[in-house]
C-alpha cells in the first residue's frame, strides 16, 4: 500500500476543493486554461476514485481509516476511558462503491459542459460550483462523523442551488433555485438536530463509536428521536415521494449536464440513509419497522413518479420525474433487505427460513445498489442527450419539437439506449438490477413485484413518448440543427459504452463491486466498528 | 447559574415559530426568516448541550484552576453552523432579490411556474 | 459467463442475446419468403390514413409528443386531477408535506414499532 | 439610502470609526487561537467596516475604490492558502500541525495549566485563521457589493 492510496479519500476531498478555489483564478487567463484545468482536476478525482475503489476491492474488504490531523484517532481520557474524537474518513465496500458512480457521473458532466458552453456563458462560477458539489458528494461518501457528514451535506446543498440558479436571466430557475434551497436547508437543519440530539445523548460524532454505543446500550428515546429526523430529512434530501416536490424543478431547472451530478446527489443522501439504517441503527431498533417505511417511500416513489412523468410536455421535467421514479426502486431493494433481514435476526425463526431470509434479502440489497450504478449510467446519458436536444433544437416543449432525428443520429442512438436501459429492457443493464429487485421483493410481497413491473412497463412508454415527440417525425425546420458536437458526444458515448458493459455482463459487475458494497451493509457492521473502537 | 431547562424550550419553541412562518407566511423574505429561526433554534440546543450549570467560558488561558468548563465542541459545531447558516441566508436573499426581479412579487403563492 | 443468480434463476444477457438474434434471423428468413409482387409508386405503397388524403404539410403528419397516450390519461383523470393537483408550486405546502411525513414517520416508529 | 450615501454626520463618525472597527477586526483574527473569535469572526468584523462604507458614502463613493475582481481574487487567494496550509502537514495527515511545538514561527511549546497566553503558539493554526479570515472579509465584502448594486439595478430598471 503505497502513499497515493493511503491518502486517496482525502485527496478526493481536497482534490475538487482546491480546483473549486483556484477555477476563478485561472479563468481569468482566459477559457482555454481554465477548460484545461478544470478537466485536469476531474480527470484527477475520477482517477483517485478509481484507484481508491481498485484498492479496496482488491484487499480483503475491511474498512479503511483516515484520520485527519493526526497520528492517532482517540484521546484517552483521565479517566482512562478512550473515545474517538478526531474527524476521520472510514472507507468500507459500500463509501467506495459510491466514489465510483459520481467519479462516473462528474467525469462525463464535466467533459460534456466544456462543448455545451461553447457558444453560451458558462462562466468560472459554473465551474468552481461543479467541483464544489462534486467536493461535497465524495465527503458524504466518504465521512465516518457524523457532524462532518452535515457540513458536506450542506456543501452540496449550496453548490448545487447555485448550479440550478447561477442563470439569473432564466425565470423559472430562480423560483426553482429559491424552492430546493428552502427545502434543502429545512431538511439538513432537521439533520443537525438529529446530530445534537445523538451527540447529547452518547458524548461522540462519530458514525462507528455512534453505532458501537446504541448496540450495546440499545436505543433511548432520544435516538428513536433522532432516527425519525434522519430518517426524514435524508428522504427528503433523496427525493423520495412525497418528498420530491423539489426533485423535478432541481433536475428540470439545472444545465443539463449537471441535472445528472444532482442525481448523483440524491444517491449520495440515499447511501447516507442506508448507512444510518444497517450501520447507525442496525442494531437496538425494530428493523422490520424501519424497512417498511422505507418500503412505502419506495412504492409511492416509483407510482407517483413514473405517472406524473407521463402527463409532462417539458422534455426535461419529464425525465426528470423518471429520475425521482428511479430512486424508489434503490429504496425498495434495500427495504426489502431490511425487513429480511430483520426476519433473520429475529429469535425463533426456522432455520430454513433463516437461510432463505439471508438469500433473499441479500439478493434485494445487491439489486437496489446495482440499481444506484446502473441509475447513474442511465439518467446520466438521459440527461446529457436532452442536453444536446435542447441545445439543438433551442426548447423544451415535447410538442414543439421533432424530426431531430434526421440529422441527430448519434443522439438518437444514444437516447434509445439510455431509455431502453432505464425502463428495464433486456438486455440492457436496468433489466438485470430490476430482476434481482422484482424476484427478491415478490418473496416479501407479490403486490411490490407487481407495482414495480407495472411502472417500469410505464416508464417505457414515458421514454416512447418522449422519443416520439423530439426525434420521430417529418423533417422541419427545427429539425435542421445538425448533430451535437464531437465533445458532447463522446462524453454520452462513454455512458453509453458502460450501459452496455453493464448490462452484457452483470455477473461480473455484481461479483467483483456490488457484492461487496453490499455485503458492507449486510454483514460489515461490526468491522465497521471495530475498526474505530478496537476488537469487534 | 442553574438554568433549568428553560433554554431547551426557547429553542424548542424557536423551531416550532420557524416552522409556522415557513408554513403560513406568503413572503418569501419571512420565510428566510423563517429558516433562520429553525437554525437558532437548533444553534441554541447544539450549544445546551454542553452546557453544565456553573461552567465557566472554555478558554484555558482565563480559567481558574480546578474551575469547571462547559464543553467546548458543541460551541465549536455551532460556530461552524452558524457559518454554514451565513451562506444558506445569504444565498436564499439573493434568489428572492432575482425572484422580485422576474416575477414582481414575493407572495410564494404568485410564484408557482413549476407545478404538476 | 456473465451471468448472475435471482435467486428464484439465472439470468444470462448473452445467452438470451444470441437468442434474440437467433429468433431475428428466422423472423427475416420468413419474411423474405413473402409477397414481392406489389408496385412501387402506386397507390399500393402509400400510407393509409383511415381513407383520409396524405396532407401536403409535412408537419401536420407528425403525432406530438402531447398526443401519445391521452386516452390513458383521460381514463385515469380521477387519479390524475388529485396527484397533479399535489403539486401546486407553492413552496408552503412543500414544507407542509415535509411536517407531515416527519410526524406520520415519528407516529410510526413511537406507536407502532 | 441614496447614491451619494448618507448624510455629514454619518459620514464624519464613518471616517473615524472605520480605522478602529479594521484594527479590532484584525486583533480578533490575529489572537484567534487564544481568545473566543478567529479568521471567520474578524473576517466578519472587518467586512463589516466596508458594509459600513458602502452604507455611508453610497456605492458611487466607493464605486472604483473597492474593486470587485480584486476581491473576488483575494478570496480564492485566502482559500487557496487555507487548503495549501491543509497540504503542508500531509506528509503525517491531511491538516496535520507541522509547526505545533516545533520551536520555529508560532513554534513555542504551550505552558501547562492557565496562563496568559502566547501569541507565539499554535503552529499553523494562526495561520490559518489568516487565511480564513482574508478568505471571509472579502468574501463578505462582495456578497454585500453583488446585492447592493444588484439591489440599485432594480431600482432603476
Amino acid at each position: 500500500m503505497n502513499a497515493l492510496t493511503v491518502h486517496a479519500p482525502v485527496l478526493l476531498v481536497a482534490v475538487p476543493l482546491l480546483g473549486a478555489f483556484a477555477t476563478p483564478l485561472i479563468g481569468k487567463l482566459g477559457r482555454g486554461p481554465r477548460d484545461l484545468f478544470v478537466g485536469l482536476i476531474v480527470a484527477v478525482t475520477a482517477a483517485l476514485a478509481g484507484l481508491l475503489a481498485a484498492d479496496f476491492f482488491a484487499s480483503s474488504g475491511a474498512p479503511q481509516l483516515y484520520v485527519l490531523g493526526g497520528k492517532g484517532l482517540s484521546l484517552p481520557l483521565p479517566s482512562g476511558m478512550t473515545v474517538p474524537i478526531r474527524i476521520m474518513f472510514e472507507v468500507d465496500g459500500m463509501s467506495a462503491f459510491m466514489t465510483l458512480i459520481t467519479a462516473l457521473v462528474t467525469l462525463t458532466g464535466a467533459y460534456f459542459s466544456f462543448s455545451y458552453w461553447r457558444e453560451r456563458s458558462g462562466g468560472s462560477m459554473y465551474y468552481s460550483l461543479l467541483l464544489l458539489l462534486t467536493d461535497g458528494i465524495f465527503g458524504m461518501e466518504l465521512t465516518g462523523d457524523m457532524f462532518n457528514f452535515f457540513v458536506f451535506l450542506e456543501i452540496t446543498s449550496i453548490a448545487a442551488c447555485g448550479l440550478i440558479g447561477f442563470r439569473v436571466w432564466l425565470k423559472k430557475s430562480q423560483e426553482a433555485g429559491f424552492k430546493v434551497m428552502t427545502l434543502y436547508t429545512l431538511s439538513g437543519l432537521f439533520v443537525l438536530l438529529a446530530v445534537a440530539l445523538l451527540y447529547g445523548q452518547h458524548g461522540g460524532l462519530n458514525i462507528a463509536f455512534l453505532a458501537g454505543q446504541i448496540g450495546t446500550l440499545g436505543a433511548t428515546i432520544v435516538d428513536k428521536v433522532a432516527l425519525g429526523l434522519l430518517l426524514t430529512g435524508l428522504a427528503m434530501k433523496a427525493g423520495a415521494v412525497p418528498l420530491h416536490m423539489w426533485a423535478p424543478d432541481a433536475y428540470g431547472e439545472a444545465p443539463a449536464p449537471m441535472s445528472a451530478v444532482l442525481v448523483a446527489n440524491s444517491q449520495a443522501s440515499l447511501y447516507a440513509l442506508f448507512r444510518v439504517l444497517f450501520t447507525l441503527f442496525g442494531v437496538g431498533v425494530a428493523l422490520s419497522t424501519n424497512g417498511w417505511i422505507i418500503i412505502v417511500f419506495a412504492m409511492l416513489t416509483i407510482f407517483v413518479g413514473v405517472t406524473m412523468a407521463l402527463v409532462q410536455s417539458d422534455i426535461k421535467r419529464l425525465i426528470a420525474f423518471g429520475a425521482v421514479s428511479q430512486i424508489g426502486y434503490m429504496l425498495l431493494g434495500v427495504g426489502v433487505g431490511l425487513v429480511r433481514r430483520a426476519s433473520l435476526l429475529a429469535g425463533g425463526a426456522a432455520l430454513a427460513d433463516k437461510a432463505d431470509a439471508l438469500d433473499y434479502g441479500f439478493v434485494a440489497m445487491q439489486g437496489g445498489i446495482f440499481h444506484m450504478l446502473n441509475d447513474a449510467a442511465c439518467i446520466g446519458l438521459l440527461f446529457l442527450t436532452t442536453g444536446a436536444v435542447i441545445r439543438a433544437s433551442g426548447t423544451r416543449d415535447l410538442n414543439k419539437m421533432g424530426g431531430l432525428a434526421h440529422r441527430m443520429k448519434w443522439t438518437t442512438i444514444f437516447f434509445v439506449i439510455g431509455a431502453f436501459a432505464l425502463a428495464g429492457v433486456p438486455p440492457f443493464n436496468g433489466f438485470a438490477s430490476k430482476l434481482l429487485i422484482y424476484e427478491a421483493s415478490f418473496k416479501v410481497s407479490p403486490f411490490l413485484s407487481v407495482i414495480a413491473i407495472l411502472s417500469s412497463i410505464m416508464l417505457l412508454a414515458v421514454f416512447v413518448k418522449a422519443f416520439q415527440g423530439a426525434f420521430l417525425g417529418p423533417r422541419t425546420g427545427l429539425s435542421d440543427a445538425g448533430e451535437a458536437p464531437l465533445g458532447m458526444l463522446i462524453p454520452m458515448a462513454v455512458l453509453a459504452l458502460v450501459v452496455i458493459a453493464f448490462g452484457l455482463f452483470p455477473g461480473f459487475f455484481v461479483d467483483t463491486i456490488v457484492t461487496p458494497a453490499a455485503r458492507a451493509l449486510w454483514f460489515g457492521r461490526d468491522a465497521y466498528i471495530g475498526a474505530v473502537l478496537g476488537g469487534g | 447559574m442553574n438554568v433549568g431547562s428553560f433554554p431547551f424550550i426557547i429553542a424548542a419553541l424557536l423551531v416550532v415559530f420557524g416552522l409556522y412562518a415557513l408554513l403560513f407566511k406568503r413572503n418569501l423574505i419571512k420565510m428566510v426568516i423563517g429558516i433562520s429561526l429553525v437554525e437558532t433554534g437548533v444553534n441554541l440546543f447544539l450549544v445546551m448541550v454542553g452546557y453544565r450549570s456553573g461552567g465557566a467560558a472554555p478558554i484555558y488561558t482565563y480559567a481558574n484552576a480546578g474551575e469547571r468548563m462547559v464543553l467546548p465542541t458543541p460551541q465549536a459545531l455551532t460556530l461552524t453552523s452558524i457559518v454554514i447558516g451565513l451562506a444558506t441566508t445569504a444565498l436564499l436573499l439573493s434568489f428572492a432579490v432575482f425572484v422580485h426581479r422576474h416575477y414582481g412579487t414575493l407572495d410564494v403563492r404568485k410564484i408557482k411556474e413549476l407545478r404538476g | 459467463m456473465g451471468g448472475i443468480n435471482t435467486g428464484f434463476g439465472v439470468w444470462n444477457p448473452i445467452a438470451w442475446t444470441l437468442l434474440f438474434l437467433g429468433i431475428l434471423i428466422i423472423g427475416f428468413l420468413v419474411r423474405s419468403r413473402g409477397q414481392k409482387n406489389y408496385k412501387r409508386g402506386t397507390d399500393q405503397t402509400q400510407s393509409f390514413l383511415s381513407g383520409n388524403a396524405e396532407p401536403e404539410n409535412p408537419e401536420a403528419l407528425h403525432v406530438r409528443g402531447e398526443n401519445l397516450y391521452w386516452g390513458m390519461v383521460h381514463g385515469l383523470s380521477a387519479y390524475y386531477k388529485r396527484v397533479r393537483a399535489w403539486h401546486t408550486g407553492i413552496l408552503n405546502d412543500y414544507v407542509a408535506w415535509f411536517v407531515g411525513a416527519l410526524g406520520l414517520v415519528f407516529v410510526i416508529l413511537f406507536w407502532i414499532g | 439610502m441614496n447614491q451619494d450615501g448618507m448624510s455629514i454626520i454619518v459620514r464624519t463618525v464613518t471616517r473615524f470609526v472605520y480605522g478602529l472597527v479594521l484594527v479590532f477586526g484584525f486583533y480578533v483574527i490575529m489572537h484567534g487561537h487564544l481568545t473566543p473569535g478567529g479568521g471567520f469572526q474578524g473576517g466578519a468584523v472587518v467586512a463589516s467596516a466596508f458594509a459600513l462604507l458602502l452604507v455611508a458614502f453610497g456605492a458611487a463613493g466607493v464605486k472604483g475604490r473597492l474593486s470587485k475582481h480584486l476581491l473576488q481574487s483575494l478570496e480564492e487567494i485566502g482559500a487557496l492558502a487555507f487548503l495549501g496550509l491543509a497540504f503542508a502537514g500531509i506528509g503525517t495527515a491531511f491538516f496535520y500541525n507541522l509547526l505545533a511545538n516545533s520551536g520555529s514561527l508560532f513554534g513555542a511549546s504551550v505552558a501547562l495549566g492557565p496562563n496568559a497566553g502566547f501569541l507565539n503558539t499554535g503552529g499553523l493554526v494562526p495561520l490559518m485563521n489568516w487565511a480564513v479570515g482574508l478568505k471571509v472579509m472579502t468574501g463578505i465584502a462582495s456578497i454585500v457589493i453583488v446585492m447592493l448594486v444588484g439591489a440599485r439595478k432594480e431600482e432603476t430598471e
